[in-house]
């Protein structure tokens, strides 16, 4: 508690949380075995009825914005990657695309074409994790094995095609790294006729299974007025019927000839949002197979100075999540002056807790992950690259003090 | 509106069961990566010339340093020669050192199996040794 | 027979250790089905196809550090796990196995069998109650509901053989099963059943009182070391439980064409048919789990008072008019 | 269009507009920033306040709200002075700024007023030594921070 004591704002949460009483309190997190990052959730509860959320971030800090100061705008690609392992092509693209505005030069279009199957590929990729784990998350393990079962199809093919199965490292200033490699269309189109069949079968079967129905349809319902208010993005806006897409309305990488048709639902609960990924997922299939049929020839990138000029840009990119916004100021130099980045996690966090209040302690895994959360993106906001090894390590040694003390005093008694 | 029913999954489930597992017996048999798999980092000695240009370009801190591996004479001067040490440890597996050495003496293996107790095995200092 | 010679039987064989090497099958099966239906290969590290895996879990847990939290009931939390291993251990003792009477039989079976899994329930009840952990409580409020949800629905479902058998003995229901299996006469009760045996079980649909992405491991989180193993050991011998006597009530027991032989022949015929009745009704248990997602307390009650219950006594009133 | 109402908007703010690469930038004193804000959002488009950065300019702190829609951006920008960094949140304009003003808060030390996370204690660990810079401030010396919360 005297952690709580220090901060003024903890101590604000901690008089909200002091009208209800300690029973009614229920922990979610940091460490759960619904959230896979550590987030914590304070939940009160009245039964099984949840009433108010104090959501507390934070758990993943990192330092990466301040870490981006001390590095060259080349290195920073390796480290924006690393915020994220679901999405750290967008990472890397959305980075990248930022320094580019900057320059004059002009990105070569098979690099283009290049991007945007790799981004498509990680939509699908990121997509049916996120589904597997609505199935793990309603109990529905069969659905979640299957889901990883083809999702290694993906997971292979970025590999053959980038040299990594998460951190692609393939992004570079002015273009990519590496040309694709021979012989990879025909592979693409297999595995895309593949996973296209795949897609509409878990889509058949999401929306007819009784008991996954009656655990999301009209849970977590939000409308336009609310997504207006609080501004979430990506497939959780998208689920309110507000059909917006980075990819459509500000054209990056080759997304201005291979066109997307933006999906929307106007339903705004869980079961509308599971169906309109798996949508994407197709409609993400597809345009890696026709971006693959209209791949032009030509070199993959340019050399290019490693001074950018200076000046302020942001820049966008759909992620699978949803917008993903990077802001850069460079002062012409070698490091940047300050980028900053905004995931989509953050963008729909408040939304997500404005979908918990009223529904049961049942529905917190459902609608929680419903926005498809990942912690790590939104985290990486922040400080000092503060030794977390040590802090660690006396707060864990505390901890271990406790649980001791907490459980040897139930042994004596 | 689909039809809402009970068990769709049923048939798909006695169908998975009679396909092969999609498990690999990871350790037990031979692992299977990509032709472009970023692994450890591997260096020629024979071609590298120190210039030092991977530990410029290298994202990760204090992964490439560049120690005085002997000494060199040319005509009255005393020269010092420098070569890379690799703290693969540290190393992220970018592949940035290997596209930027402009001697091909970098390349990146398909090994992965870096796990190790001792942390020192990871030091790789071949090419100061060939200096000597 | 001598006492000996029935504690024995009890004991050992066709009673406690032979089914507790049953319920590690079972949970070996389970595993390995689930992970073939869901395209993975399960346990195969213990043993061949890792058929002794539950037994090394068992043994595993059973060595483990035994933590009692703080604020528990030192009573109930140290006892409970035995009690709760007794319910379906004593149970089992009445299911006829080896022939068409079981190792103890009383013309009242039913009864008792019925106090056994209230009993059952209850000791989940209090062992969740007793550890005072958060995720407990909140588990042991979902499986009291859970429980006044299917606890009449399996009690209606379990009377009808007894209806149309005309005895409250399991050997008597056995007996009269001797030419139609009453699942036949009673296919909605057995399905009634099996949907409440599901609830008993904790097996999704109805795992809510121990759903993991919820509430961590439910009334089972504060267990550790061997109360945990018992109390896996428990679920799993349950689970036997359960199926035996859905075999007795509804599939004939032991019951089947035996060919003419001496008694350890007849006994082993069986047997033989015993398990297989066993395995099929446990298969079709697993079936049902690995194929469906985890309903919400609220819609289980539900579905138990407004669908569940009014079948059953549907298929009660049937029974009592064709009897 | 946009660029009109991007005008008029300056206009009633006494702000000034810059047009740079795809943005529009609104240069606005600290206490017109929610106006500025309201009528963005309220101007009949959709306009979604993408994210708020923070920015140590030196002398004072740049705070940029991005607001997007389509192909543009919409940047209303202000500045806050270093020795006095409060400035009244845009919560009761745009809800979804709480974090993000929670964010700079933390990061630069600012001051929302009217913001319940608007005074920072949301990132940072709980041994931040009190009486140094925030971490992105210009002056803040990452080495000497660790040094201090090490010996915390």
């Amino acid at each position: 508690m005297s952690e709580e004591e220090k901060s003024p704002v903890r101590r604000k949460a901690a008089a909200g949380l002091m009208q209800y009483s300690p029973e009614n309190i229920v922990p979610f997190g940091p460490v759960h075995p619904a959230l896979k990052e550590p987030e914590y959730f304070k939940l009160v509860l009245e039964g099984e009825r949840i009433i108010e959320v104090y959501p507390k971030i934070g758990y993943v800090h990192r330092g990466i914005e301040r870490a981006a100061q001390d590095r060259t705008w080349v290195q920073n690609i390796y480290l924006f990657e690393r915020i994220c392992g679901i999405c750290s092509f967008a990472h890397s693209l959305a980075y990248s695309q930022t320094v580019e505005g900057l320059s004059t030069f002009e990105i070569p279009r098979r690099a283009r074409y290049i991007r945007t199957i790799i981004a498509e590929l990680e939509r699908i990729h990121s997509h049916l994790l996120w589904l597997g784990l609505v199935g793990y998350w309603t109990g529905f393990d069969t659905l979640f094995m299957w889901i990883w079962k083809d999702r290694e199809h993906v997971l292979d093919l970025v590999e053959s095609i980038t040299g990594n199965r998460v951190h692609k490292s393939f992004v570079t200033l002015s273009g990519v790294r590496k040309d694709l490699p021979d012989g990879i269309g025909d592979r693409i189109r297999t595995e895309m006729n593949y996973l296209e069949k795949r897609v509409d079968f878990y889509k058949e079967l999401v929306s007819t299974e009784e008991t996954l129905l009656t655990r999301t349809k009209g849970v977590g319902r939000i409308n336009q007025e609310v997504a207006r208010r609080l501004c979430p993005v990506g497939p959780l806006l998208r689920s309110t019927g507000i059909a917006r897409d980075v990819r459509v309305e500000d054209p990056y990488a080759a997304y201005d000839e291979v066109v997307p048709d933006v999906k929307s639902s106007t339903d705004g609960d869980i079961a509308s949002l599971i169906v309109l990924r798996l949508e994407e997922a197709r409609e993400s299939c597809r345009l890696v197979t026709h971006a693959m049929e209209r791949i032009p020839q030509g070199p993959v990138r340019l050399t290019v100075p490693r001074i950018v000029p200076a000046g302020d840009n942001a820049s966008h990119v759909e992620a699978p999540r949803g917008e993903l916004i990077y802001f850069v100021r460079s002062g012409g130099k070698m490091l940047p002056e300050r980028v900053k980045m905004r995931a989509p996690t953050l963008a729909n966090i408040l939304t997500a807790v404005e979908m918990l209040k009223g529904r049961p302690l049942a529905d917190v895994p459902v609608v929680l992950t419903g926005m498809d959360p990942c912690f790590g993106c939104m985290d990486r906001i922040a400080v000092v690259d503060v030794n977390k090894q040590k802090e660690w390590a006396i707060r864990g040694e505390e901890l271990r003090q406790l649980g001791i003390q907490y459980y040897k005093k139930g042994n004596m008694q | 509106m689909p039809r809402r029913k009970i068990g769709g999954a049923l048939g798909e489930m006695m169908r998975t069961a009679f396909q092969r597992p999609i498990t690999k017996r990871y350790p037990f048999g031979s692992p299977e990566v990509s032709n472009r798999f970023r692994g450890k980092l591997d260096i020629d000695p024979v071609k590298c010339t120190g210039c030092g240009i991977c530990a410029i370009v290298c994202p990760s801190p204090s992964t490439i340093e560049m120690v005085v591996a002997g000494k060199r004479r040319v005509g009255d001067r005393e020269l010092e020669i420098q070569r890379p040490v690799f703290n693969l440890f540290n190393c992220i597996s970018c592949g940035q050192c290997v596209d930027d050495c402009k001697f091909g003496a970098l390349r990146l293996t398909k090994n992965f199996e870096l796990a190790t107790t001792d942390k020192n095995t990871l030091i790789m200092s071949k090419a100061t040794e060939i200096a000597k | 027979m001598t006492t000996a010679a029935i504690l024995v039987e009890a004991l050992i064989f066709p009673g406690l250790t032979f089914f507790v090497c049953i319920a590690f099958l079972f949970e070996w099966l389970e595993r390995k089905t689930a992970a073939r239906m869901q395209g993975r290969i399960g346990p195969v590290v213990a043993g061949r196809f890792g058929i002794l895996q539950p037994v090394a879990d068992f043994f595993k847990l059973a060595s483990k550090e035994e933590m009692v939290p703080l604020y528990a009931d030192r009573l109930v939390f140290d006892f409970g796990p035995q009690l709760f291993f007794a319910a379906p251990a004593m149970g089992l003792v009445f299911v006829p196995v080896t022939g068409p009477s079981s190792i103890l039989s009383d013309p009242l079976d039913l009864l008792f069998m019925l106090f056994i899994l209230a009993f059952s329930a209850l000791m989940a009840a209090l062992l969740g109650y007793s550890s005072a952990g958060r995720y407990s409580i909140i588990a042991t409020g979902r499986l009291v509901l859970q429980y006044t949800g299917y606890e009449i629905p399996m009690i209606i479902a379990m009377v009808t053989p007894a209806v149309l058998a005309g005895s409250l003995s399991f050997d008597g229901i056995v007996a009269a099963q001797g030419t139609y299996w009453f699942i036949l006469l009673a296919p909605i009760s057995f399905a009634c059943f099996l949907v409440a045996a599901l609830a008993e079980l904790e097996k999704p649909p109805f795992d809510i009182p121990s759903a993991k992405t919820e509430i961590v491991a439910g009334w089972m989180t504060e267990f550790s070391g061997r109360a945990l193993a018992y109390v896996k050991l428990t679920k799993n011998l349950s689970y036997v439980f359960l199926s035996a006597i859905a075999v007795a009530l509804f599939l004939g027991g032991p019951l089947g064409p035996v060919l003419s032989g001496n008694a350890t022949v007849q006994s082993f015929f069986y047997l033989l048919y015993f398990l297989i009745k066993l395995f099929a009704v446990g298969f079709c248990i697993f079936a049902i789990r690995t194929a469906l997602a985890r309903v919400r307390i609220d819609q289980a009650t539900r579905l138990f008072w407004t669908v569940i219950t009014p079948l059953s006594l549907l298929q009660l009133g049937v029974a009592l008019i064709l009897r | 269009m946009q660029t009109d109402m991007i005008a008029r908007i300056g206009s009633t703010v006494e702000g000034q507009v810059t047009h740079v690469r795809n943005s529009s930038v609104l240069t606005v004193a600290p206490e017109k920033v929610g106006t500025a804000c309201k009528l963005v959002v309220e101007s009949g488009e959709y306009y979604h306040l993408s994210t708020i950065t923070g920015l140590d300019e030196g002398e004072s702190i740049a705070l940029f709200y991005h607001f997007w829609r389509g192909k543009q951006f919409i940047t209303v920008k202000t500045n806050v002075p270093k020795e006095n960094p409060r400035i009244q949140s845009i919560i009761q304009e745009v809800p979804a700024a709480i974090f993000y003003e929670a964010e700079i808060a933390d990061l630069l030390g600012v001051t929302f007023r009217g913001n319940p996370l608007g005074d920072g204690g949301l990132l940072l660990p709980p041994n931040y030594p009190a009486g140094e810079p925030r971490p992105l401030r210009k002056e803040a010396d990452p080495e000497k921070i660790k040094r201090m919360m090490r010996v915390e």
